[in-house]
């Protein structure tokens, strides 16, 4: 039931495709990056940082979004 | 109070005890032990204003594991606190006997509470809420009290007096001698050593005024830290010289629950 | 003809917030005095009192603050310490007898350059209008009382 | 692209205005731009569709006037082709688009989307931050939110699910929109049902009511109509006394729902990976990351809708995912910066260098540089002045680093632009040159010089000497900065054994790691036990079973139970720590923590909870039903109370999952006996996300919903003889209902034994909440980090959540773990805070002032010490330390002295 659907193979390519430079890619792409994984990171506008950026301030803290 | 200390020195409770001892007539602080225990009663009380904590934390620095006793003012008192809670003195090594001021005494000092906690000896006189000098000082406009100050900060002679009577400066190294702050070979000395100072008084000072009564020039340093001490009381509802808190100063945020202190 | 009065301010910004505030009115072309010179610190928590009682020593006709607004410190808690000892030291300096006036603390995030080119607009005319900071240099002859 | 320095003289230049997307469209840019001021990366780009030379053959102003040749009309598409081993989604959503409500007048100037009003509030936006609506320019002095638009709505769209973000938005923005203008701003929001189901989320509610007097109005709007004559908008509502109200608004905002746009469909349908419920990709809670296809992971809100921080957990879970999936590839792409050599110049006489840039009319159209570079040279220590035009291209690096070499410098300043975006660069150059990176100091005569005094060019040149001169003044004190490396233990230590807990310990444990599992009961499986299924209905046990066996049996996981920790030493990459299990001492090295303890289901004591048979909590009636107990066969009706012992003044939070338990259970017993009466008393039905489905479903066969109010709480009653009464006021009629069901449940709060916790946060120095959960290091951007180094949280200890919230923290949490166990050591060092234990009286005072415990009490000496592993260098402890015992390298005292000296001695 558990990792079912894993079928790893034994010899992977070490590298990994993040779609999205949004919030949730910019996470994933820096976690795999550091720990010892080549990441490709793509975005369709020219700069990173998804509907994040566009925000003012973050629920419940407030803090800048930026 | 005599038979307190007796008592203390013989139970073996206080390996020595930091009280009064009279010589030609004068109240010198003096370290009893068992051995000297009788001339503990050529003292009278009252007469003497000494910074009897701090010779006590040197007492204790040099003799890490033994225990001492003191007769403490209320601003002593205050002082202890101050030195437990800054990590100094271990609260399981000192044990307290207190005595009140004379009325005279508190309204000379102007305080705010001229008794210790631990009153064994002496009549808790009526505290003094308000500083009159302080008020004096608060009702002057701002340029005049900028001109009032320098006219005193330029008798200093810089002879650190205030600093080594001061019974919670107890810093192994000084900034005030940190030469890239405050100039050093200049007489006097830039103003700034004395803001320098006030600053480090916030949180700390316990109003005992011993730096005032040493002061050759007779600069009113009482007042400023009187008033630095009213400051972190209002800001920040912390008061110096009491056995719980901590200062704002050494604290992060309000909301931090970090552990404090040694693991 | 005697030059007009040009204060001399020194300010210290956090490098995360009020520094990259500073840096987008740059970028945005906004448009403010010259009278202001910047330390750049990490946090705003660095600024010890130390600092602006020397600044003012040493002529410092205004003293500015700046950091990550409270909540958004790149350290998470450091400017909860610079609120705390930049408003005690601006009550010290006014009880010194300086114009508190002439110390100000400000938040200013990295998203603030409109902010930040207001803040030293209004603090250097603020300043311009108080007049040189009075000496806060001791001399013998006033303690003599000549 | 490698040219550009960000100027922005193109988009000066470009005489084409496009509309701003960055700005939700309020603003404009031109058709060469930057798409915001902090843009990653910083390059100005050309807008193809809309730039004059791609439409009309001419114009190209931006490359003439683009002082570094960057522009390139000749650029093409391009397509790559890549070999990886996995791929992560993260396409997020689009806005939904209210134009589809033909009664919001969205066409209307004054109506505007949520993110529109985001922009309006931002400093950066079109207004710089100041509050003021579209058609006018004028300030509002009223503004609605409309809730639940394009959400929770299968009429207009088919957007049946909660979009979950909405609600704490809306309050932030009313409560933001007050600050900027002030008390007298009346805000209304206008909801179907308070959803605010996360961490503080409540207590920000409360006070957005309480403290900024937000008005909250339950009711449904049906339209928006414009005041004929004025630029104002009428809003009619009905209000819960079933009257009909009309209100004029200066604006009003549509709280637009999320929604996967079509173009992130298409690529599923590219990628042949499964499209569930709402247009979401399907996943199941089991392995909420995990597609349809093997290989393929997802996250954020193309997984189902959500807010950030849990974007962020399902992120790292995604990433977790990879890495499991890839662990025998680990390190085999990834490339290792050459090692360099360094000169040893500490002991030198400082000889510094001063490169002063033009950056072609950026500076020296406004400063003289060549003043400055002499000046430069007259002051102390200055050996060498170089000047140029473009400090930061590529070939004056290589200039750079000529000049270095040969004329001995060992210290460098360059006065240009931002070290906020440069000085990365120029440090390379450095290290190239064999000089420390550290040695090195820039003079902002650019961003805060030039483009600041345009039209003062004296001032700004003596502006620009200062600057040289405080900045040569202070690398002249700076001395090179050591970076050590510290040894990573790389074993994990997990503290609890429920699903979290044992779902971190296999993440970990299956890319290599060997892991430690600490559990203080006899057996594996916390809360888990007791759950019956996920929301969705899939059954627990069976998962919990297998999860289970994997953990007992996975050769890198040790498994201890009854086991507690009493000691834990060190910091990230070398902790220790000393356990009690079943009373004996056992000692454990271990480079990273995860805790994972869990939190406990309250026991009423309100409702007469305890006094009857038949009053339940939920977990018991999960087990009840399970077991098919006379007490639920036999019943005809059930009521469930919510929110009990939550959302109350002394646990202002919402425990997240009762609703849908409740819900669920209320299903459930339909399922068993239809014709059962079935009664839910909530106060918000918090179903968020695709939770809403249940709601739906539930009110589809017949569960009644009444709704109370922490004024009227409900009465129960239990008689001698063992019959049940509630007694709840019903706000649609108005009175009282007396209900008598056989079986209540009563959806009781998660809570923390405040204790237990206290305990734990303390011996690995992490926060704790009010609440007594454990608090993370930044509520949006850090949801599983401790600002405390190598210690992780996931699960109930950090929040309540649903089963897939905690598995997908967990394996957030093991994915963080393990960017410290990756790695062979730890760099330490840099600008840290270092302490000189011969002036340290041992005070404590820098202790509790480090944001990130990282500063120790030796004891033994009576003196403190930084941890450089774990000191981020912020020198709040240096401005605490009355003997400035501290430094903080790269900060000192000395040279910030320095810097004030120079910066008034002019």
């Amino acid at each position: 039931m558990v990792n079912a659907t894993r079928t790893a193979s034994s010899n992977p390519i070490g590298s990994v495709l993040v779609v999205g430079g949004g919030i949730a890619g910019v996470q994933a792409a820096l976690d795999l990056a550091d720990t010892g994984y080549f990441v490709h990171l793509i975005e369709k506008t020219s700069a990173i940082g998804g509907a994040m950026s566009m925000l003012d301030k973050t629920f419940p803290t407030d803090d800048c979004a930026m | 109070m005599k038979t307190k200390v007796r008592q203390l020195l013989e139970e073996g409770r206080v390996d020595a005890f930091l009280a009064y001892k009279t010589i030609h007539g004068v109240p010198f602080p003096t370290l009893f032990t068992k051995e000297n225990v009788d001339e503990l009663e050529e003292w009278a009380p009252f007469k003497a204003r000494y910074p009897v904590t701090k010779i006590l934390l040197a007492q204790a620095r040099q003799n890490p594991g033994k225990t001492f006793g003191v007769l403490v003012r209320g601003c002593e008192e205050r002082s202890l606190y101050e030195l437990f809670k800054w990590n100094q003195l271990s609260p399981d090594k000192v044990v307290v006997l207190g005595q009140a001021c004379t009325e005279d005494l508190a309204l000379y000092c102007e305080c705010k509470k001229p008794f210790p906690d631990q009153l064994d000896y002496g009549e808790a006189p009526a505290p003094v809420p308000r500083s009159r000098r302080l008020e004096e000082l608060e009702a002057m406009p701002e340029t005049d009290r900028l001109q009032w100050w320098l006219s005193h900060f330029n008798r200093c002679i810089r002879c650190h007096g205030c600093r080594d009577v001061c019974p919670v400066c107890f810093c192994t190294e000084c900034s005030l001698e940190h030469k890239e702050l405050i100039p050093a070979r200049k007489l006097p000395p830039d103003s700034s050593f004395h803001l320098v100072r006030a600053v480090h008084m916030a949180g700390r000072c316990i109003d005992c005024g011993l730096c005032e009564e040493t002061c050759p020039a007779g600069i009113p340093l009482r007042a400023l830290y009187k008033r630095v001490n009213d400051l972190v009381e209002n800001i920040f509802d912390y008061q110096t010289g009491v056995p719980d808190g901590k200062s704002p100063f050494s604290m992060l945020g309000d909301e931090s629950f970090l552990p404090a202190g040694p693991r | 003809m005697q030059n007009p009065f040009e204060p001399k301010i020194l300010a210290f910004l956090c490098n995360w917030c009020s520094y990259a505030g500073a840096d987008l009115a740059g970028v945005s072309r906004l448009q403010y005095p010259p009278n202001i010179r910047v330390v750049r610190v990490m946090c705003s928590g660095t600024v010890s009192p130390h600092h602006v009682i020397h600044a003012f020593q040493r002529g410092a006709d205004g003293v500015l603050v700046a950091g990550c607004h409270i909540g958004d410190c790149h350290y998470l808690k450091g400017n909860y310490m610079t609120l705390k000892r930049m408003k005690f030291v601006q009550e010290l300096i006014r009880f010194a007898g300086y114009n508190p006036e002439r110390f100000r603390l400000e938040w200013i995030s990295s998203a603030e350059g409109v902010k930040f080119a207001e803040v030293v607009r209004d603090f250097t005319e603020k300043v311009r209008s108080l007049g040189p900071a009075p000496s806060f240099e001791a001399s013998p002859r006033l303690a003599m009382g000549l | 692209m490698d040219k550009c320095i960000a100027c922005g003289t193109c988009a000066e230049k470009c005489p084409r205005k496009v509309t701003d997307e960055y700005n939700a469209g309020l603003g404009k840019r031109k058709a060469a731009y930057v798409k915001f001021p902090q843009a990653v990366p910083l390059k100005y780009v050309i807008d193809k569709d809309h730039c004059i030379y791609f439409e009309k053959g001419k114009c190209r102003a931006c490359e003439k006037f683009c002082p570094t040749q960057a522009v390139n009309f000749d650029d093409q598409d391009r397509e790559f082709t890549l070999e990886v081993g996995s791929v992560i989604l993260a396409p997020g959503f689009e806005p939904f688009d209210p134009g589809v409500y033909d009664t919001y007048s969205y066409s209307h100037p004054n109506v505007i989307t949520s993110m529109e009003f985001e922009r309006i509030l931002s400093s950066s936006g079109p207004f710089e931050g100041h509050l003021v609506r579209p058609s006018d320019h004028q300030e509002p002095k009223k503004i609605a939110w409309l809730q639940c638009v394009g959400s929770r709505d299968i009429h207009h769209c088919d957007n049946g699910y909660c979009s979950g973000v909405c609600c704490m938005y809306a309050i932030k923005e009313a409560a933001i929109a007050k600050e900027h203008a002030g008390a007298d701003l009346n805000t209304a929001i206008f909801f179907m049902d308070m959803r605010t189901p996360g961490k503080d989320f409540d207590k920000y509610y409360e006070r957005a009511k309480a403290e900024k007097g937000v008005r909250f109005i339950r009711s449904r709007v049906h339209s928006i109509e414009p005041l004929p004559g004025t630029d104002d908008l009428a809003i009619q509502y009905v209000t819960e006394d079933g009257r009909i109200t009309e209100e004029v608004f200066n604006l009003v905002v549509l709280s637009v729902g999320l929604q996967i746009s079509k173009d992130t469909l298409e690529l599923a349908e590219k990628l042949g990976v499964e499209i569930g419920d709402g247009r979401f990709a399907a996943t199941s809670p089991f392995q909420p990351v995990q597609t349809s296809r093997t290989g393929i992971y997802v996250c954020g809100v193309f997984q189902s809708p959500k807010d950030i921080p849990l974007s962020v957990m399902e992120a790292s879970a995604a990433a977790a995912e990879s890495a499991t999936l890839l662990a025998p590839a680990r390190n085999s792409l990834t490339r290792k910066p050459p090692e360099l050599s360094e000169k040893d110049v500490a002991a030198q006489e400082p000889r510094v260098g001063v490169f002063v840039c033009h950056c072609g009319v950026n500076i020296a159209g406004v400063v003289d540089v060549e003043a400055v570079a002499d000046y430069a040279e007259t002051l102390p220590g200055v050996a060498y002045v170089e000047r140029n035009l473009f400090t930061c291209a590529q070939d004056t690096q290589d200039k750079m680093k000529q000049i270095i070499e040969e004329h001995n410098l060992n210290r460098i300043v360059v006065a240009a632009c931002s070290p906020r975006t440069h000085e990365a660069l120029f440090q390379e150059t450095l290290k190239q040159a064999g000089l420390n990176k550290y040695l090195f100091e820039m003079a902002n005569i650019r961003n805060q010089g030039s483009w600041v005094h345009m039209n003062e060019p004296e001032a700004a040149t003596e502006k620009a000497k200062d600057l040289v001169r405080m900045a040569v003044a202070k690398v002249a004190l700076q001395q090179p900065l050591g970076e050590m490396q510290l040894g990573v233990t790389k074993s994990a230590l997990v503290v609890g054994g429920g699903i979290a807990g044992m779902t971190a310990a296999l993440t970990l444990a299956d890319q290599g790691y060997p892991v430690t599992l600490v559990e203080r009961k006899d057996v594996l499986g916390g809360h888990g036990r007791k759950l019956y299924s996920t929301w969705d209905g899939q059954p627990v046990a069976p998962f919990l079973d297998e999860l289970i066996k994997r953990v007992e049996a996975h050769p890198e996981i040790t498994v201890l139970t009854k086991a507690r920790i009493t000691d834990v030493q060190g910091f990230v990459g070398n902790f220790h720590t000393v356990l009690d299990v079943d009373g004996q001492r056992r000692e454990v090295d271990h480079g990273v923590a995860v805790i994972a303890v869990g939190a406990h289901s309250l026991k009423p004591d309100e409702y007469g909870y305890g006094k009857s048979d038949r009053i339940f909590l939920n977990l018991d009636l999960d087990q009840a039903i399970g077991e098919r107990d006379e007490r639920i066969v036999t019943a005809r009706s059930a009521v469930f109370i919510q929110c009990v012992g939550s959302r109350e003044p002394d646990r202002p939070y919402c425990s997240r999952v009762c609703c849908s338990h409740s819900i669920e259970n209320a299903l459930r017993l339909k399922k068993l006996n239809p014709d059962m009466d079935v009664y839910v008393l909530y106060r918000d039905i918090r179903t968020f996300g695709l939770r809403e489905n249940l709601y739906k479903e539930a009110r589809a066969r017949g569960v009644l919903f009444i709704r109370f109010d922490l004024e009227n709480k409900p009465v129960v009653q239990v008689a001698s003889d063992g019959t049940l009464k509630v007694t709840v006021k019903d706000h649609v009629l108005q009175r009282p209902v007396v209900l008598t069901p056989d079986i209540l449940t009563l959806a009781g709060a998660i809570v923390m034994r405040e204790s237990e916790a206290d305990e734990l946060a303390k011996m690995f120095k992490v926060p704790v909440n009010a609440e007594g959960f454990f608090l993370e290091a930044h509520a949006k951007l850090r949801p599983v980090d401790f600002a405390t180094d190598g210690v992780f949280v996931a699960g109930l200890a950090h929040y309540p959540k649903p089963t897939e919230e905690c598995i997908a923290q967990a394996k957030a949490a093991a994915s963080r773990a393990a960017t410290v166990l990756a790695k062979d050591s730890i760099t330490a060092g840099g600008v840290v805070a270092v302490v000189n234990k011969d002036l340290c009286c041992g005070c404590q005072g820098c202790v509790q002032c480090c944001p990130f415990g990282a500063i120790d009490y030796l004891e033994r000496e009576g003196k403190c010490e930084v941890n450089q592993a774990l000191c981020k260098g912020c020198g709040t402890c240096a401005a605490t330390c009355p003997s400035e015992a501290i430094t903080l390298l790269g900060f000192s005292h000395l040279q910030l002295y320095a810097q004030i000296d120079e910066a008034l001695s002019a």
